[in-house]
């Protein structure tokens, strides 16, 4: 019985208290006709040793070489002490902070986090996180339509080149509350300005750097949207503001929302999440944020302390009327974040980056020098690049993992001929010697 | 003064053990594009960020360190070996991208997660993308909505839920577009099937239960209740908030149930992580699976493989960019392993001697269960109403001094129906 | 400048105060003609990430397989909460416990250690651990000499059955205080009663279950060496101790001193290290015991406390007439072990040491049906057995290992025909898979 | 009362996880070899376990929670990163008597931080096998021994000590077999050398410094030391705990030292583990390297291999049934990467920075160096002599004082010599 401390002496003595034969008296509520007999196609329970040899086994199956594939997920270096102090008991088995006597330590830690997020955006708020990046989208967009009410418009108007799952999540997610998203197309791998397709839409989604990690003319766009009364929800790479500019400046006003996915920040890849979605905007607007926020104030002698504020926005106190039913987030990938963005601080964030950009260029550069590799698109990238191969970049892609390499993300059905391009990345984890093994695998066939 | 990690930061202090080398990006990205002035990210060195952190994790209780008697939370103990099951490399280092061909291990686990999740709530299928609770209730909702849709019955927009229901029920209506309607529940605990019947009606896509109910009894009348609403044309979604106190003992499908979520970070023992994240997987009777979200992992003579829209026509679609919370989900694997069938059962026994037995010692010193003829199952609600009015001492003052003697707080004030709730 | 958290103003502000130009000036006192020019033949510093890399490649080098190898160091499983709580910072970054105030988990658990060891090895005391099991050894010995001062001996007689490294560790370590040690011949693999050796001995060493994991009759060794005049040293694994009558037991009246290495309970193998001896005696020899003792008391207020005690003993108070030298000792390994032996608990460390026992016997059963391996010793063993093959083993050894088997510990030198002889074990953590594993991998050759 | 692991034990309560199938052992093992009674072991859940050890870690001071400005035992941050390089599954799990054909990882490392300490120190070859100062300096001590009765030089029994000397250099001196014998410091912290010149002769064996030395300024007639040392026969030990302040400035072996022992634990930055474990490398000049202790580890065209005492009939021998400890060395390894020659220069640096200025700003508060003409070092000592008599607030109380405003004290009374000494 892993984790049940009772003795046999222990249960006959609570037996004894309540006045009854056996444990199966206290379920003569359940009617009989519902009751099952235990679990029997279930095997029974082994070990932590047996537990971990097998989870092990699984564990090895899938080491997979060097990592060029980014697409949303990537392979950065995560200081060790980052999943140290993660993994501290009192920050892992801690519950959620609503009773801020026994929660300091993660209240203060999410208001700085929150302070972080805020600043690296150019926002006023930031949340205390919502699920990923692809539902942060979608509460970005409900929040959207609830700001600009006035705007009377369910049309949200999205580039197709968002990060394709974005979208379907987004699609699953605000399509019952009658909105409509739109999309927007591409020319050369990047939105141009369309002036016209903006007319009556509540929101303008724009993603930068954008699926293919091209730069958006974020500035334009931003104009051109809140021009046409739009508000623009802003899907950034939180890694990639240590050096871009951020959506709070966007154009003359900036963006109105911004959101994204917190992976970047010292999240493991692991096979996609947990990770966490941020969500910030203007303190105009921080009563329509979904998910709980944390904020400084002094207790009756005057010291301080943080709380959960702003709670007559969440489902526990709204109920029907809440700007959204999150309730469990994604706060242990925050703490990781948080320490992630202190270890790096403002300098390091910014080497990262900057690593980021020149070895995606690095390799860009190299590959495209092999006879028939070519870039598919003409604009400035970020660390991610489409390029065009000369065969189906699936069977490409298996064949470099035998060679230990995982080289990128086949662009199957994303636009004409996308079955021979591929999406590369190359993080600052990635040395010139591993830039050096993917040209040679290539070239070795 | 609180300290905080701006209050410790210095201009270029930095923790250079994490420096990357830094060559210029001059010419690769235009100027136009760059960021003015650096964002406010801490300064100081790693020793001050270890520091920093590490008493700030001091700063709370937690499992580890303190009892928890919250109730609808199921605070169990999480344990180490399932985190370092977990947070190995082979699993840790995986890019969600990897072809399947390269996943074996970690699809292989979740398949057998799916199969353990059906069996243990008696559905058809299992889909394990939603990230918490919250995200598995609106995934219930939508497929209910989407089954109706599919049947062209278009006037449903309405889901029952009790007055005693947990804020996501409400709340997800209303992100699901449908509207909420409340339901009685009488002085015992049950709902009121007369209440229901009133409600109950053509508009009624469906109801929201969970079973020990948010009352912390269990619901007696729910064969009736199930009748009810399918005579109705309506389905019943299971909030798996509870699942803890019947495992083994009833299985939601066994009640008629026709789509449910689990709370892995509740009935699984993943940790509540200061607030998540969780997994709220959703499983459905074979009316509902083929509603149910994408990617699911099946098994094919090529090995596990993902299941995607295309193959699934009739799903809702994605919730998430990957494949939700797959750490949390391998955590919920290895702590079903260690259990087994057996284990697993003993949970639900043990849960409810548990709550039974403090619920008489209680009694015994004189306070006042909400539902004094009725069993606790894994929990139970006490009401400080009389105390309130003759001492003036309210749930939250004795909440409050709980804390002072090392111990959280029970759940108060929820369910709201029952007064000063603890 | 990893780790140092000045920046450019810091020092320059520091400078100031101090009235000096430059960090130079700090070391004028050191002689010119010794100061050195920096350290131009090593190489620069690396950052964490590269760093991480570079010990990933060195670690994943040396993966050997499945280990069938004890000699002192054994595979066993350690549940994951030992080294999740070892390697929290209050536990790992802690210093020597002096100051009681601002130690007391560390005292508190040492304390709750010895009490565990005390009873595992059937003693009074136990201290707070030294180097290792074969360091330790060579403390029991001049311990011994030190307690049986009116035997006026220096003589001490050690098995021929005893680790060999232990042998030669006490070698180096106790001649140099004029004692010799002497060697008791074995006979089938364990040391018979040979009165006459023991004359004039001051101390008889005793390992149970001996280097080539048989059982010694200790009871009358003890019983014989008491009858002389001279104490008994008993060393043991403290795993074994679950099963097996405890030193405090052997004869009539028990060992006087025991020592051994505290890996099993919970450590790591690591390469050998660190891992920790430990040192156990009676109360009545409590003063010649080296090394921290932790004890319980009470503060002024009546409120129990923990301390070091008996400090008299030590070098930081005794200096020349210490009972030791050790200062440092090996405190964050026993943390590790009261962790280990409080989860596993007295019914799991007896669960651990029986699936041993019979996992060894199984293999051993297994092996000696295939042609031409045979058990060299008769004697009943414990989870070691030494198997005489028809080749070489230390051939034999790295044939196993391309089959991913580390197969066992060649006794080559150790007695006749001793290349041919491999002592192998199977700890709980070898499953019958594994052991059918050995015996394919043999058989296939 | 205090709560120990024992008041929470209940017969036959365990951590069920880590059970083991427990088949008996009948007929394995004679009934007269088995215990009678159970050892008493603690009966508890593994949540009470975790719960347990978990608090009490709470109640220590450390590195990681607190500062400590303990003099003499240089207590730097632990970096997170080695601590995690050290703890991979694949040193771990490695057997010590892995043949050298499998363990190149492991001995390529232990090889490479044998010649960076020889960088470091000025030697010509370093053994790693010490496992902490104590044992470094026994080591130094037989070392000694051994060459002079190699050189059939048998009267030299006596060993030279400042008396400000660290308690494990008299007592290493008694464990050799050696007599220990005390040479006077003056005023400003100097070796008095006609102090020295008094004791040292035919019997001296040698003399044990360190430098800078225990009274925590530097020694300047080092030099002056060394050459009357060595001219009456004698050897020099240098004690390694000081080596932090002056890495890169000057190296022992260049002082003339001929053996000297490095504590890990202190310049190299790994954990001092609430007491322990540390590492204890000794490095000699080509006089004294034939006898190092074995194991070492030497490159051929093989690859790395053991250096074991047949290849070495001048060894004094081994320490530890192994390599004494690996795991440390690793940690030491792998932070010697990431400082590398440039960031192990700026440790002394800074160091010494940081101690001045504290011993500035103290002395300019009113409070007194003990030697106050002499530069502080990377520590420095305060006499509160004129506080204790003018007060009765002792240097104790100082130290406890500090406690209570979250600082671990440094260390007091120590050296002796200096009244007070805070
Ligand atoms: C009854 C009930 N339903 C639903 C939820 C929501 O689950 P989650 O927090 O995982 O979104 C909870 C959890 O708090 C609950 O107690
Ligand atoms: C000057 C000096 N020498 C020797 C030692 C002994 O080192 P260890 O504790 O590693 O045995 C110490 C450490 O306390 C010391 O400060």
């Amino acid at each position: 019985m892993p984790f049940i401390p009772h003795t046999h002496a222990d249960t006959e003595s609570m037996l004894t208290t309540l006045g009854i034969e056996s444990i199966n008296d206290l379920f003569d509520e359940i009617p009989a006709d519902i009751q099952c007999d235990g679990l029997p196609d279930l095997r029974d329970g082994i070990s932590e040793m047996a537990m971990q040899r097998h989870m092990s086994e699984k564990a090895h199956i899938d080491e997979t070489g060097i990592c060029f594939l980014g697409a949303g997920c990537y392979d950065h270096y995560i200081p060790a002490a980052v999943w140290d102090l993660t993994s501290r008991g009192e920050f892992l088995t801690a519950y959620t902070p609503y009773q801020a006597e026994a929660s300091q330590g993660t209240l203060q830690l999410v208001y700085e986090f929150q302070t972080m997020l805020a600043s690296l955006t150019a926002m006023d708020v930031a949340n205390a996180s919502v699920y990923d990046g692809a539902s942060a989208l979608a509460e970005a967009i409900l929040m959207a339509v609830r700001i600009n009410r006035k705007s009377k418009s369910r049309r949200v108007m999205v580039p197709s080149t968002l990060h394709p799952t974005y979208l379907a999540t987004v699609e699953s997610i605000v399509s019952h509350q009658g909105i409509s998203v739109e999309s927007l197309p591409a020319e050369d791998g990047v939105t141009p300005m369309l002036k016209a397709k903006l007319d009556n839409a509540v929101a303008v989604v724009l993603q930068q750097p954008n699926f293919f990690g091209l730069l958006e003319d974020a500035d334009t766009l931003t104009e051109h949207a809140h021009a046409a009364g739009a508000l623009v929800i802003g899907v950034v790479n939180p890694m990639t503001l240590a050096l871009l500019k951020p959506p709070g400046e966007w154009g003359d006003n900036g963006a109105d929302i911004v959101c994204g996915d917190g992976q970047p920040l010292g999240i493991p890849m692991a096979s996609g999440g947990p990770s966490f979605g941020f969500l910030c905007t203007r303190m105009a607007h921080v009563r329509q944020l979904p998910g709980r926020i944390a904020g400084r104030t002094q207790d009756k002698d005057g010291n301080d302390g943080f709380v959960l504020t702003l709670q007559a926005r969440e489902q526990h106190i709204r109920r029907a009327k809440a700007t959204s039913n999150i309730c469990t987030n994604q706060g242990l990938l925050v703490t990781a974040a948080t320490i992630y963005m202190t270890l790096l601080g403002r300098q390091g964030l910014k080497e990262v980056a900057t690593a980021c950009v020149r070895n995606t260029h690095q390799l860009v550069d190299r590959l495209t020098t092999l006879p028939n590799i070519e870039k598919r698109f003409t604009g400035h990238y970020f660390h991610e690049c489409v390029l065009d191969f000369p065969e189906s970049t699936v069977e490409l892609q298996q064949r470099m993992l035998k060679q230990g390499i995982l080289a990128g993300h086949p662009m199957t059905g994303m636009f004409d001929e996308g079955d021979r391009a591929m999406l590369v990345c190359a993080t600052e984890a990635r040395t010139a010697q591993d830039i050096e093994s993917y040209v040679q695998a290539l070239a070795d066939g | 003064m609180a300290d905080t990690i701006f209050d410790k930061s210095r201009p270029n202090r930095r923790a250079t053990a994490q420096r990357v080398d830094d060559d210029a990006v001059e010419g690769l990205l235009p100027r136009n594009q760059l960021r003015g002035s650096p964002p406010l990210l801490p300064e100081v060195s790693e020793l001050q960020a270890v520091r920093h952190f590490t008493n700030l994790a001091r700063k709370n209780f937690s499992i580890d360190t303190h009892f928890y008697p919250l109730g609808s939370c199921t605070m169990k103990y999480n344990p180490r070996g399932v985190h370092r099951a977990a947070m190995q490399d082979g699993f840790l280092k995986r890019h969600p991208l990897t072809p399947s061909s390269h996943s074996q291990g970690v699809l292989g686990c979740l398949y057998e997660l799916q199969e353990i999740l059906q069996d243990v709530t008696g559905t058809s299928e299992v889909c394990l993308a939603p990230m918490a609770g919250a995200q598995g209730e609106l995934t219930g909702a939508l497929m209910i909505k989407a089954y109706h849709a599919d049947h062209n019955d278009d006037e449903r927009d309405e889901i029952i839920v009790p007055t005693a229901a947990h804020g996501t029920n409400p709340a997800t209506a209303s992100m699901a577009g449908l509207i909420a309607k409340e339901v009685e529940v009488d002085s015992e605990g049950d709902v009121d099937l007369d209440s229901l019947k009133r409600v109950v009606g053509r508009k009624t896509a469906g109801v929201m239960l969970t079973n020990p109910s948010t009352c912390a009894v269990f619901e007696r009348r729910i064969q009736a209740i199930s009748d009810i609403v399918h005579d109705a044309g309506g389905l019943l979604y299971y909030d798996g908030a509870n699942l803890n106190a019947i495992l083994g003992r009833a299985r939601p499908g066994d009640m008629q149930f026709d789509v449910l979520h689990l709370n892995l970070h509740k009935t699984f023992a993943t940790p509540h992580g200061g607030g998540g994240p969780g997994a709220g997987p959703v499983g459905a009777n074979e009316r509902l699976a083929p509603y149910l979200p994408t990617p699911m992992v099946m098994k094919s003579d090529q090995g596990y493989q993902w299941l995607e829209q295309t193959e699934r026509p009739k799903s809702i679609g994605r919730l998430s960019a990957f494949m939700g919370n797959v750490g949390i989900l391998l955590r919920a694997y290895a702590y079903s392993l260690m259990l087994g069938g057996n284990g697993l059962c003993r949970v639900s026994e043990y849960a409810t001697l548990n709550a039974n037995y403090l619920m008489k010692r209680l009694s015994d010193a004189g306070f006042h269960p909400a539902y004094p003829d009725r069993r606790a199952t894994h929990e139970f609600a006490i009401s400080l109403r009389r105390e309130a009015k003759e001492t003036g001492v309210t749930a939250m003052d004795f909440a409050k001094r709980l804390l002072d003697y090392g111990f959280h707080a029970p759940t108060t004030y929820f369910p709201l129906l029952i007064p000063e709730c603890f």
